[in-house]
């Protein structure tokens, strides 16, 4: 065990898979010499090679769709785009395409690859900060994984370089140098589609993911103060989702708030609330709440950002409302 | 006598072409057998779609030289083919058997191309590397560099082939495409079966150069146009373009011209390929007109057959739709939604 | 009041709209001479000339955000796509560009476009009959419009035409045809974000919205024959969406369906069940039901078609189940 | 010598230019000031950063003969700009205050071009016809052949020119826009300022032709390589752009091959453009060492002046937050979600 950031999770995690399989090949742009505009491929062309790092041409439609190209020719690529805000440029590569391949070939041919990209609030804008989970969770066919630590992320990545199918790979960038953690030795998995409790509570849920669980665990320290006792709950993958693990939380606690640092109009949460509410129906003490962005573009300036994006504060808030009222 | 003369000038260009090409008259047989091949199954599927039997599909009527020409130096197994929607005759030539051709038209539960789950003519085959194809244009393009990319990295020696049409060259796919592939000299080669028109648009509402091929100087490859009426002339290009590829030199833009034709059951019009390589096998005694009837009706017979055994195939099994959505294997979490299925309800 | 098609309604919207403002002008592939694949358009290229229509080359990032560059210029163009599917490939130039040009220039440019695209299942497999209004619907600074019927049809798409803001515009292609509908002569809006309540009921609501609205209304025959009153919401514009009209039937009723095409996961239905089950929390009879899709491709055969997307019957099993256990 | 050779050379043909494009002293003089105005803006934003006052932004060193020259043409609130974030020279040059410059590195709420909503340099005045710009490269490209569109329909004469650098064109934005705008013949103006690399990637890793002007032809448009250093050079090409433009010739690609310079304090450098313009002006008389000191000492007192007031102005007020996301008058339900407003639980 070791203390580390994300970002080196990262790079070990590409380090390890690409020296038991040399199926995986990276490509992105700035990726070589460069090694990622934040240093996650650092060293890894002069380790592996040329043939194993590819420097791309300015084109995420264009990574992605040779990202596509060399896994049906059998390899694993692992492309990184330098923000989520540009894989909109790739969308149809990655919707139409590498969604669908396997199925419309009744599994003839199929498309591991996995899209790396850093995303969400942190400074950057309109256009370089969005939270781009909702729209590849809806494409069945895709994955979606966004860890939240650095041991997390380490074992997702690599569980998701061995995956069969496409996975896009969301990194909260604001989570990349801090806080780090405790990262195992050795090889190790976390499986696709389990989602994990953080901290035991029993007055309610948080059902949140990535950057907002750094947050939920604040917020809890904070309820915990006024007698709350909130249970947090990781969902780690968006696709597969772990129903199971979300419903038996909500179950015990009664009391459900879900949290991302998205947009809440037509956000990933409404999919978790809109879950949660039917089926723990008979159980809940009160509506599901759902805290999310304003239905505003992000600012870059820290004043705006700070206006639109939710934080611990916001779901205290939402939480002593729902155990207040209900 | 003009008329004569332009023919007796065609005949000798084939037949120096045929010495340089080192092609037998077998070889030539087999080019017209499967080109007429390709003819006789479009036909049947124009049929079959008037017939309302069928969901769509595109003729590749006046394409077959070119198809047929293109995959003539493929090997079949090793180098990957990424057609498009008109593709038949090049599917049909490295061994697509017609009746896959046909379940896949009227969208059959056996039909080994998509079993139904795409529309007609959105070809695949893993055993002839056929890679499968989405509906949309140009798309392809890019999967095709990224496989000769890894092939090139493999040191595989396989080729990736690509088709697609002159309108299909507007979408920023073919762009990325080329660049990359003539950036790493990579083993792949874009075929564009320029047939003049997108739909209703006329290649001069597409771009404002004269030809695709004009374009392949901006990625540093050779652009190299061909007579797509002439069988021989178009497996002279293409053989230089594999040459090409399997060598290292990297990749070529190959512009294929290819005639309109009226539909089955018009007038012959001398740019119809099938009919020139006819015309010319038998002024040289390679094929006589009783063979050729008889190849027609051996050719009919079989084709008869399959569409016969294509129609009496059952109809997709609704309990089969959730299959290959994701590997056999895949991580998925035990636990489903227990709300899932609203189908169900 | 004319019996019209909804293809005959849009184009005699297009017609009145190019006629009255100048400004407005037509963009897309094969809309000219051919007058559209499903023959919106035709006719109008002679009537206004082709400097108010043009035929597009063969890309839709490149219709997207020409039209986006004209409607800088002070143009109101109305791009058609000639399958939502295609829109993936515009992904970028509507959501980093369009959706966000007067928020990032604090009002000083604007992006009047309207983007059409008929959608949704009838025939067509994987990548021609996606139900992409989730994509969409989540993107602050887009509008997105769905009709259900050709008078909505005309008098939704010359409100969005005359909207400052870019508007999606989706069209059910499987109504195109039938069924027709009675359409009002002369000039008349639709205001964008009004839902409506197409048929009246006591029991049960469904919340929904294009096609699914004549499933709806189908089982709400059905239902009424078992003695279950459904009142049919049309949602009709789902950005901005009308809260108001959605929580005043569910109040009523207090039982919810809310039903679309669209695959259920992460769909849109997932906002409308997140926001009924919380707003309408005490009034709730039972949990808000979700009908949608399968989690996988359209595909293309009519048997497997049918398989995967819902209809009336689907919708009356869930109401009946909603109404007989709750 | 040699050296002094090469200079007499360079000089007389800077001679022959400027009377060519009729250019007197006034007006070398005024080019040379704006580019020495950016030169001096570009310092300060680079120490700002460097005291971690701003937000990120890139620099126009060694590009600002390129800016300055191609707007040179320009008619200022009848054609439009579409920049990139490199072309703070441009926006000087058209008329952007400096104090705006400042106010939109430093983020405040008064700052024109966003009031702090985008990062620095993502230029945009609806006054001086500056397109507001998005953070992704090429984006742009289609918007300003859009816009060129829309002006030829409706005769307006407006020319649209659009700024990217070499990397950028790897975008398939970029060959859609250049294919349209050659097929309509739009009056647009590509420019590429071409300072060889993109982040961290060489050009030669980005495309394998020798020039980016080698594409246009296959846009059947004129693509143009000129001199970056050279502000006479990029005068005469970007004239000879609009003048096809506005006479309705259609589209240029116009590549700029500008030098990469050391950073500020390096040693002076050969193919520094302004400084190239300065020992040309002195040389010939048209400026003096105690002249250019002086236009530098007010200069410098203005910047100083409009930075000191920017770096009092307010920062963005939170309450503004939502303003502008829809027109005012904007269609919107009168009712909004009762459950809406996370934020003010
Ligand atoms: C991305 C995308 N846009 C539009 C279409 C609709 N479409 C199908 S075929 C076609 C015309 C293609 O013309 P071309 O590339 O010249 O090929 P041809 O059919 O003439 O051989 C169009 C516009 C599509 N399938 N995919
Ligand atoms: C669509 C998109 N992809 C990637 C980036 C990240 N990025 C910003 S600048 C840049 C390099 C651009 O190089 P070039 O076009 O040559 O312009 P230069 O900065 O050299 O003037 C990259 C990759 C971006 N802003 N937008
Ligand atoms: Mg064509
Ligand atoms: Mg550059």
């Amino acid at each position: 065990m070791a203390q580390q950031t994300m970002i080196r999770a990262l790079h070990d995690g590409l380090r390890e898979e690409m020296a038991r399989d040399e199926r995986v090949v990276l490509l992105g742009e700035d990726i070589g010499a460069a090694g990622g505009i934040f240093n996650a491929t650092q060293g890894l062309r002069r380790e592996f090679g040329p043939a194993r790092v590819w420097d791309m041409p300015l084109t995420e439609n264009g990574t992605v769709g040779i990202a596509i190209g060399a896994a049906l020719a059998g390899l694993r690529p692992v492309a990184e785009v330098q923000f989520a805000d540009y894989l909109f440029a790739a969308m149809s590569q990655l919707v139409n395409e590498a969604a669908k391949v396997r199925y419309r070939s009744q599994g003839e041919w199929s498309c591991p690859i996995v899209v790396r990209a850093p995303y969400g609030g942190g400074g950057g804008g309109p256009d370089h900060t969005q939270n781009v989970e909702a729209f590849f969770a809806h494409v069945p066919g895709l994955k979606v994984v966004i860890p939240s630590n650095p041991a997390d992320t380490k074992g997702l990545l690599k569980a998701a370089i061995r995956d069969g199918d496409p996975v896009i790979f969301l990194e909260p960038k604001r989570l990349y140098h801090e806080p780090p953690g405790e990262v195992p030795d050795g090889d190790y998995l976390v499986p696709l589609g389990r989602a994990v409790v953080r901290r035991e509570g029993s007055d309610a849920s948080v059902i949140t993911y990535g950057a907002m669980v750094v947050e939920s665990l604040a917020a809890a320290e904070v309820l915990a103060g006024d007698g709350i006792e909130l249970e947090v709950v990781d969902v780690r993958t968006l696709q597969p989702l772990d129903f199971t693990t979300i419903a038996a939380s909500v179950h015990k606690t009664t009391r459900a708030v879900v949290f991302h640092e998205d947009v809440r109009f037509g956000g990933f949460g409404a999919e978790l609330a809109a879950f949660i509410s039917e089926v723990c129906f008979d159980d809940l003490a009160g509506p599901v709440l759902r805290v999310g962005a304003l239905s505003l573009p992000t600012p870059a300036s820290p004043e705006l950002e700070t206006a639109v994006l939710p934080n611990a504060e916001t779901l205290v808030a939402a939480v002593r409302h729902l155990t207040t009222l209900h | 006598m003009r008329r004569q003369d332009d023919e007796r000038m065609r005949f000798a260009r084939l037949d120096a072409r045929r010495i340089t090409l080192d092609l037998q008259a077998d070889d030539l047989l087999r080019a017209y057998r499967n080109m007429l091949r390709a003819r006789l199954v479009d036909e049947r599927l124009a049929e079959l779609r008037a017939q309302g039997y069928a969901a769509g599909g595109a003729s590749c009527r006046g394409h077959e030289a070119a198809q047929v020409g293109c995959v003539e130096p493929l090997n079949v197994g090793l180098d990957y083919i990424l057609p498009y929607y008109r593709d038949l005759a090049a599917l049909l030539a490295i061994g697509m058997p017609p009746e896959a051709i046909f379940l896949n038209q009227l969208s059959r539960a056996t039909d080994p191309i998509s079993g139904g789950r795409m529309r007609p003519a959105q070809w695949n085959s893993r055993a002839l590397r056929v890679v499968s194809a989405s509906g949309l244009v140009a798309t392809q393009t890019l999967h095709a560099a990224g496989i000769a990319f890894a092939a090139k990295l493999r040191h595989e020696n396989a080729v990736a082939v690509t088709f697609f049409g002159e309108g299909a060259t507007s979408e920023g796919d073919f762009h990325e495409a080329l660049n990359f592939a003539g950036l790493h000299h990579l083993p792949v080669i874009f075929v564009c079966e320029n047939n003049g028109i997108a739909l209703s648009t006329p290649q001069s509402a597409q771009m404002s150069v004269a030809h695709v091929a004009d374009r392949a100087a901006g990625y540093g490859m050779p652009g190299v146009i061909v007579d797509g009426s002439d069988v021989l002339a178009v497996i002279g290009a293409a053989r230089e373009a594999f040459m090409r590829a399997r060598s290292g030199l990297g990749p070529t833009l190959l512009e294929v011209i290819v005639p309109r034709l009226g539909p089955a059951g018009s007038m012959p019009d001398p740019h119809d390929p099938v009919e020139q390589l006819r015309v010319y096998l038998i002024s040289r005694g390679d094929l006589s007109p009783e063979a050729d009837a008889q190849m027609r009706a051996d050719l009919a017979a079989g084709l008869d057959a399959a569409l016969k055994a294509a129609l009496a195939a059952p109809l997709p099994d609704p309990a089969t739709v959730g299959e290959h959505l994701f590997a056999p294997d895949s991580a998925s979490p035990s636990p489903t939604n227990p709300a899932d299925g609203g189908k169900e309800r």
